[in-house]
């Protein structure tokens, strides 16, 4: 087998260096994402909250490691990103309004 | 391939090209034909509703073939003649006016036309197959879960199937404004064609997939046995309400929307003015899309929601009404201190203002909650719908086709047929729906079989039912013109009307590579502004290079075809063991197809820079 | 041509067609003559809201007018280009401010009125009637005062009837258009309206959400009668007897074959709580035959023996053993003496 | 650029997925297409809401959902968005053979969760007799939670098949954005189960 990517592999240093910088910020949101999971499952174990509480929690919990997952996982901070971000946000507008409007008023 | 090789071909080499074609400029054909196909179907239908109504009590129809026709009169129009003739405008003009040599997709733009027609396809074969849809173009449930036979089956796979080709168009177009734009040519200088397209394809991202959804759930409970909308298993009929108008309410605006962009380009080249408040003009459209998500069940009044939601619903409603009114002004003003030219596409475009402002002002009537209680479901509505449907999108295609019909084909269509065409249409589409206003107060709800004697109907349903022949006249006067223009119709330049925006600085029709240079945008109406400097033509941006075109594909037609089969497969599975073969048969077409799409490379080809100097001007 | 002039020709020949076109419809049908207080209120703001339309249309016109009468290229105009204006801002905040302002006005007496109509406090001291919507008929249970009927709904003027409604299968949605706004009639929850009637009559109800074949055929009658005459109608539907004999001989073999021929199993006659198909206690007097045909005898008999040539997809077709002619003669003979009120449909029309 | 280049570039850019048109078309495009699955679950999610105490007198969320399999369903699926991210960093310092061993554990992880999941639902419909057509929330449920298993068995397909596609080709300009594609889907995956967890399970739990 002929890899030659290998060949070729002229990343420079200075780009490795950034990629690897990056990754740590990866390691820490995993981290992060993992901790929100815990406290989610830990909330609802352990029974310690009451629903009115837990379920707000739970949601925002949920909110925080969706942050995570596009504002590191799939670079949707970087720049030039600008007109993507203002279209998810576009669609997570939908999305909102979908889920209120058929969870909120369907048994109205 | 010069434009002399293309002539010279015989008629299977001819399909065959179509077939395979990834060339938005001949997509645009495919679409314009099978939008005008099902334009023809539904308007058919249009005129068996109208002559079942023409007096009381008839029977020129039954009751059950009468509501087939009305379902798939709305369903026909609104999914397979009227969007895929605005992507057709769309694919024709709007890369040609941000200055691009092709589409971001091409292969997927193909996709989703084969997607559309197939489906469309599949949704008529109903007729033929048992019964079609009978549920309503809205297919509530139970209604359309108990439905018996199979006709509401072929209205959820044909409908599943086309609209996901309209969503790849819409990713697509989106991808292509954003990425593709010649230099130069700012968010703030685009044409507002493209502008609507851009917009309209925002709201198609984020509207079909609800109806997607709502689909899914039909055919789960239909087809599979479960039980969202069955009272009895603790279901909710209101979900699928809910789903198909949060799709529904935006598709309205995804319907008229781009004719804004239409009546737009067209008002400001034939009053030979910049359009007036361009800044306000964009805006405005991107508010009516932002409202548009916000609304949807003002369709839903007298569902029992609670007067909490219904005000709700109808204030963000009426709010529509602002940047509306906004864009209707500014075109007054762009016409004002013009120099107008009356032509078919302005009479069209001139047409459109005073009878969309008469639909949108019935709009906020309905919108009007506690007054809605008495127009829902009654002939006002179709009136208001009607009026804006066709005084706004069926004006503006006509508007749109007749604009850019040199563009496409190189040759204008005639002015006097044009000009008939439009007046037999005006007169007979006012004729029809304004007294449909006074139907509905005066107690005609709506998808009513029959009316009865003595309750005051019958002048009013008469005068309706004539003004339908007189559209129906206009309409083939229409068709008559092209028939007529495409035989001995005159030979235009690339600039017949001393247009503005980049799709008049190049040869009409368009090489397939579009601009040989890419052109160098200077401002807002980047052709005027170089005719104004005297300069005429477009500066290019680039020197003359190697052009990278994509390769012909006859999967996206094969993927389309599996899963036109694998349709039939899902409506017949149930009753017997072909039908389960062609589900799975189908299906593996499909796969399969798109397996091949990802494992073969497909990287185009170029036209050499040497070519492109033999076939120099 | 002259597109401005054909279009004003075109409008103010459509004005004159509305306005020829027999005044508003026909009374106790239409919802233009309200004669009830959903319907008055609704007609408020029908009315406000065609003003401000016709106000705000006739600004577009003027404007519109104005530019084709102006600026339409004349002769020897070829070459003049106009001035390229890009746009101005004080227009543009006059027409944002200024729909804004009408708007405003049609909003606030609209939400009053939605609340207005939602309002239903106080429906413990009125008339309270179950509503079932079937296809293709309308059931009317007054369950506190166990009377039921169908078709035809009793009500007395000038006071709020409380209408609790749901349905049997599809969704429905009914509508009394002289009388009031329309309600949807569906099978997952109850809706509430009220009709409060302002003067006696017959009105004409239709259901409104399409619910099938016979969709059209759905109508019923909203009969508004005296506090009075509505207390006296109630008395007489409770004290019918349903065992009465009938009078004459035909009749009673009529009531023989409901029995036999099974109309029974589905149909009740007196207060019973059976709901499967209408219940005819008080059918001798209903104004219409299944909602839409005239009560004839040959109309019944017809109706009996062939229900579908009269409402296709009815659920009463094929659900009983075949009727002769004979048999059907008498049964509607039957039918047709179950008079147990002389509070009819007929008292109020004239 | 040639399509020598493109297949085999003298040296790969920085961030190769971006480096053409097609692959910056793609990029993008299919960041829309996430923002219209966004919508799509979100129907899901709101029907799955409203529906989700209609049980019908069947098994309820609270009887049935054991939070221990979800928890290790959760930290596979979260690891396996993490091991994609390491594949992407290859990517970009152009290892080919190390980004090619963190797919396949991506793929591995995924797998297992899908096993889970598969082993969930037959254990509801044995013990508890709950299916798809036991009541409108059986209905929601299944139909909720198996568009997510749907989009993962999608996935999973989709990753074999780049990675059988391209295992001897190595990284060039025409399959990086392919590669970067596939890492987005899968994170919008991870995004969608944290939310099916949250909302169907969690709050199934708590009531
Ligand atoms: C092209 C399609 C299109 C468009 C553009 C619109 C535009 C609007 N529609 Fe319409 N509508 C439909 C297609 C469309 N609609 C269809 C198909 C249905 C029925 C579906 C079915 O049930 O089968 C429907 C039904 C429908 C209903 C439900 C009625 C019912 O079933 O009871 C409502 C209710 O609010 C509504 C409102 C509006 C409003 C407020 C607008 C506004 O956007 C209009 C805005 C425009 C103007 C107002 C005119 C210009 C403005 C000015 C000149 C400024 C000044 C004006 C004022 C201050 C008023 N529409
Ligand atoms: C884009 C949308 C669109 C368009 C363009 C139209 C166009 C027309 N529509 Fe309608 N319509 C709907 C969308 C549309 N409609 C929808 C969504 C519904 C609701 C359905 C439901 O309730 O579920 C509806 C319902 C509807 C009804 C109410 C039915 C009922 O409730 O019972 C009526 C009744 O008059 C009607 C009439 C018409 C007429 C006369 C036209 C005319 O404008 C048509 C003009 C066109 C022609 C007349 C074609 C002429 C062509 C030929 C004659 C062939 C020539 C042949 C060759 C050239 C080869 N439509
Ligand atoms: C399946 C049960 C069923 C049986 C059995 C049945 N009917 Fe009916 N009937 C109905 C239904 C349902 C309607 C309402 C039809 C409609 O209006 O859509 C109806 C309507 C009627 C009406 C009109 C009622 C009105 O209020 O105007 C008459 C009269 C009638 N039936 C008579 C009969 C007779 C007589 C028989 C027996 C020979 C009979 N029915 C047997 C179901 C039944
Ligand atoms: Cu009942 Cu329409
Ligand atoms: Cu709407």
């Amino acid at each position: 087998m002929t890899d030659n990517a290998n060949t070729n592999n002229v990343v420079d240093e200075y780009q490795k260096t950034k990629n690897k910088e990056e990754l740590k910020g990866h390691l820490i949101s995993f981290a992060m994402m993992i901790v929100a999971t815990l406290i989610a499952f830990g909330i609802v174990a352990s029974g310690v909250m009451g629903k009115i509480y837990a379920i707000p929690v739970l949601v925002l919990l949920a909110v925080v490691q969706v942050a995570f997952q596009f504002y590191y996982f799939m670079h949707l901070k970087e720049k030039g990103n600008s007109m993507t971000a203002l279209l998810i946000y576009g669609g997570i507008w939908a999305a909102a309004l979908t889920v209120t409007g058929l969870g909120a008023i369907t048994w109205w | 391939m010069s434009v002399t090789a293309t002539q010279k071909r015989g008629l299977g080499s001819a399909i065959w090209d179509y077939l395979t074609t990834v060339d938005h400029k001949k997509i645009a054909h495919l679409y314009l034909a099978g939008g005008g196909l099902f334009f023809i179907l539904g308007g058919i239908e249009a005129l068996l509703i109208r002559i079942q109504l023409m007096k009381p009590e008839n029977d020129f129809v039954s009751a059950g073939l009468y509501n087939e026709i009305i379902t798939m009169h709305g369903t026909t129009m609104i999914f397979l003649a009227a969007m895929p003739l605005l992507l057709g405008l769309m694919n024709a003009a709007m890369p040609l006016q941000i200055g691009a040599r092709d589409v971001a997709f091409p292969f997927l733009n193909s996709l989703g036309f084969w997607l559309f027609m197939l489906g469309g396809i599949l949704l008529n074969c109903s007729w033929f197959m048992g019964g079609a849809p009978d549920a309503g173009w809205t297919a509530y449930a139970p209604l359309s879960t108990t439905s018996p036979g199979h006709g509401v089956d072929f209205y959820i796979l044909g409908l599943q199937i086309a609209g996901a080709g309209t969503l790849m168009g819409g990713i697509n177009f989106l991808v292509t404004i954003i990425n593709m734009r010649a230099p130069g040519m700012t968010y703030m200088r685009m044409p507002l064609f493209t502008w609507t397209t851009f917009i309209t394809s925002i709201l198609i991202l984020f509207a079909f997939p609800a109806l997607t959804i709502g689909l899914f759930l039909l055919m789960f409970e239909r087809l599979f046995g479960a039980a969202f909308f069955d009272v009895s298993l603790g279901g909710n009929a209101i979900i699928w309400q809910h789903l198909f108008w949060i799709f529904g309410h935006p598709e309205v605006y995804i319907l008229i929307l781009p004719c804004f962009g239409v009546f737009s380009d067209v008002f400001s080249t034939f009053s030979r003015k910049r359009l007036f408040g361009y800044t306000a003009m964009v805006f405005s459209t991107i508010v009516i899309a932002f409202l548009g998500f916000m609304v949807w069940a003002h369709h839903m009044f007298t569902v029992g929601l609670g007067p909490v939601a219904n005000t709700i619903f109808s204030v963000a409603t009426m709010a529509i009404a602002v940047p509306t009114g906004v864009k209707i002004f500014n075109w007054l003003a762009t016409l004002w201190g013009g120099r107008i030219t009356v032509n078919s596409a302005m009479l069209w475009s001139l047409a459109f203002i005073p009878s969309f402002t008469i639909g949108g002002m019935t709009g906020v009537m309905v919108a009007t909650v506690a007054a809605d209680y008495q127009y829902h479901d009654t002939y006002f509505v179709i009136a208001h719908f009607h009026y804006v449907i066709v005084g706004g999108t069926v004006f503006g295609i006509f508007a749109g086709l007749h604009y850019w019909w040199p563009k496409m084909f190189g040759r204008i269509l005639n002015e006097a047929l044009g000009k008939t065409a439009f007046w037999l249409f005006f007169i007979g589409f006012h004729l029809t729906f304004f007294i449909q206003h006074f139907l509905g107060l005066m107690g005609m709800p709506r998808r009513y079989w029959v009316f009865l004697e003595d309750q005051g109907l019958d002048t009013g349903n008469l005068i309706s039912s004539i003004g339908a022949f007189f559209m129906a006249a206009g309409v083939i006067i229409f068709f008559i013109n092209i028939i007529y223009t495409a035989a001995k119709g005159e030979k235009v330049s690339g600039d017949p009307y001393d247009g503005r925006t980049l799709e008049w600085s190049i040869a009409s029709p368009p090489p397939h590579y579009n601009f040989k240079q890419l052109p160098l945008v200077r401002g807002l109406d980047p052709l005027w502004i170089e005719k104004m400097e005297g300069n005429g033509k477009m500066t290019p941006a680039e020197p003359l290079g190697d052009i990278h075109m994509p390769n012909n594909s006859f999967i996206p037609f094969m993927i389309s075809f599996g899963l036109f089969i694998a349709g039939f497969g899902f409506i017949y599975h149930n009753d017997n063991m072909i039908g389960t073969i062609a589900m799975f048969g189908g299906m593996a077409i499909a796969l399969l197809s798109m397996l091949t799409r990802s494992v073969k490379d497909d990287l185009g080809y170029h036209i050499s820079k040497e070519e492109l100097e033999k076939e120099a001007e | 041509m002259k597109g401005w002039m054909g279009k004003l020709k075109v409008f103010s020949l459509l004005g004159f067609l509305a306005l020829a076109l027999a005044g508003c419809g026909k009374e106790n049908l239409t919802a233009l003559v309200p004669k009830g207080y959903g319907a008055h209120t609704s007609m408020k703001l029908i009315i406000l809201t065609t003003i401000i339309m016709t106000f705000v249309f006739l600004v577009v016109m003027i404007v519109y007018v104005i530019v084709l009468l102006r600026f339409r290229a004349k002769k020897g105009q070829e070459d003049y280009i106009p001035k390229q204006v890009e746009g101005h801002i004080g227009l543009e905040t006059v027409w944002t401010i200024i729909p804004i302002i009408l708007l405003i006005i049609i909003a606030v007496p609209t939400t009053i009125a939605t609340f207005k109509l939602a309002d239903d406090s106080d429906a413990k001291d009125h008339i309270n009637v179950e509503v079932t919507g079937n296809q293709f008929w309308w059931h009317f249970n007054y369950d506190d005062e166990k009377v039921q009927t169908s078709q035809d709904l009793y009500i007395p003027t000038g006071k709020k009837v409380y209408l609790h409604m749901k349905s049997s299968d599809v969704i429905h949605s009914f509508w009394v258009p002289a009388i009031a706004g329309k309600m949807d009639v569906n099978a997952e929850n109850t809706n509430t309206m009220y009709l409060k009637a302002d003067e006696e009559g017959v009105y004409w109800g239709k259901c409104a959400e399409f619910c099938g074949d016979s969709h059209s055929l759905m109508d019923f009658k909203v009969i508004a009668v005296s506090p009075d005459k509505y207390e006296k109608w109630v008395k007489d539907m409770k004290s019918f007897d349903p065992d009465q004999k009938p009078e004459t001989a035909a009749a009673q073999e009529g009531k023989d074959l409901f029995k036999e021929k099974n109309c029974m199993g589905c149909h009740a006659i007196g207060s019973s709580p059976i709901q499967t198909a209408p219940n005819l206690t008080d059918f001798g007097n209903r104004s219409k035959l299944a909602g839409v045909k005239e009560p004839t005898k040959e109309n019944i008999m017809q109706w009996i023996q062939d229900p579908e040539s009269m409402k296709p997809g009815n659920k009463m077709t094929g659900k009983y053993p075949a009727v002769s002619k004979d048999e059907a003669e008498k049964l509607a003979e039957y039918l047709m003496q179950l008079k147990p009120s002389d509070v009819t449909p007929e008292s109020v029309s004239e | 650029m040639s399509h020598h280049d493109v297949l085999h570039p003298e040296t790969l850019p920085a961030e190769p997925e971006k480096a053409t048109l097609e692959g910056r078309n793609k990029y993008l495009g299919f960041w829309f297409f996430l923002g219209g699955e966004t919508v799509l679950f979100a129907s899901l999610f709101g029907t799955y809401i409203s529906l989700r105490n209609s049980t019908a007198d069947g098994p309820s969320a609270h009887d049935m959902f054991g939070l221990d399999l979800v928890f290790i369903m959760t930290i596979l699926l979260l690891t396996s968005s993490l091991t994609s991210v390491y594949a992407m960093y290859h990517m970009k310092n152009n290892a080919f053979k190390k980004m090619m061993l963190w797919l396949g554990i991506t793929g591995l992880l995924g797998l297992g969760f899908l096993s889970l999941e598969i082993y969930e639902f037959t254990h509801y419909i044995t013990e508890y007799g709950f299916t798809f057509r036991s009541s409108a929330f059986g209905s929601a449920f299944y139909t909720l939670v198996g568009f997510h298993g749907g989009h993962v068995t999608f996935g999973i397909l989709w990753l074999a098949s780049l990675m059988i596609r391209n295992a001897k080709r190595g990284l060039n300009l025409y399959n990086a954005p392919k590669f970067n594609t596939f890492s987005l889907y899968w994170h919008f995956i991870d995004v969608v189960w944290v939310f099916v967890f949250t909302v169907v399970y969690l709050m199934g739990k708590v009531g």
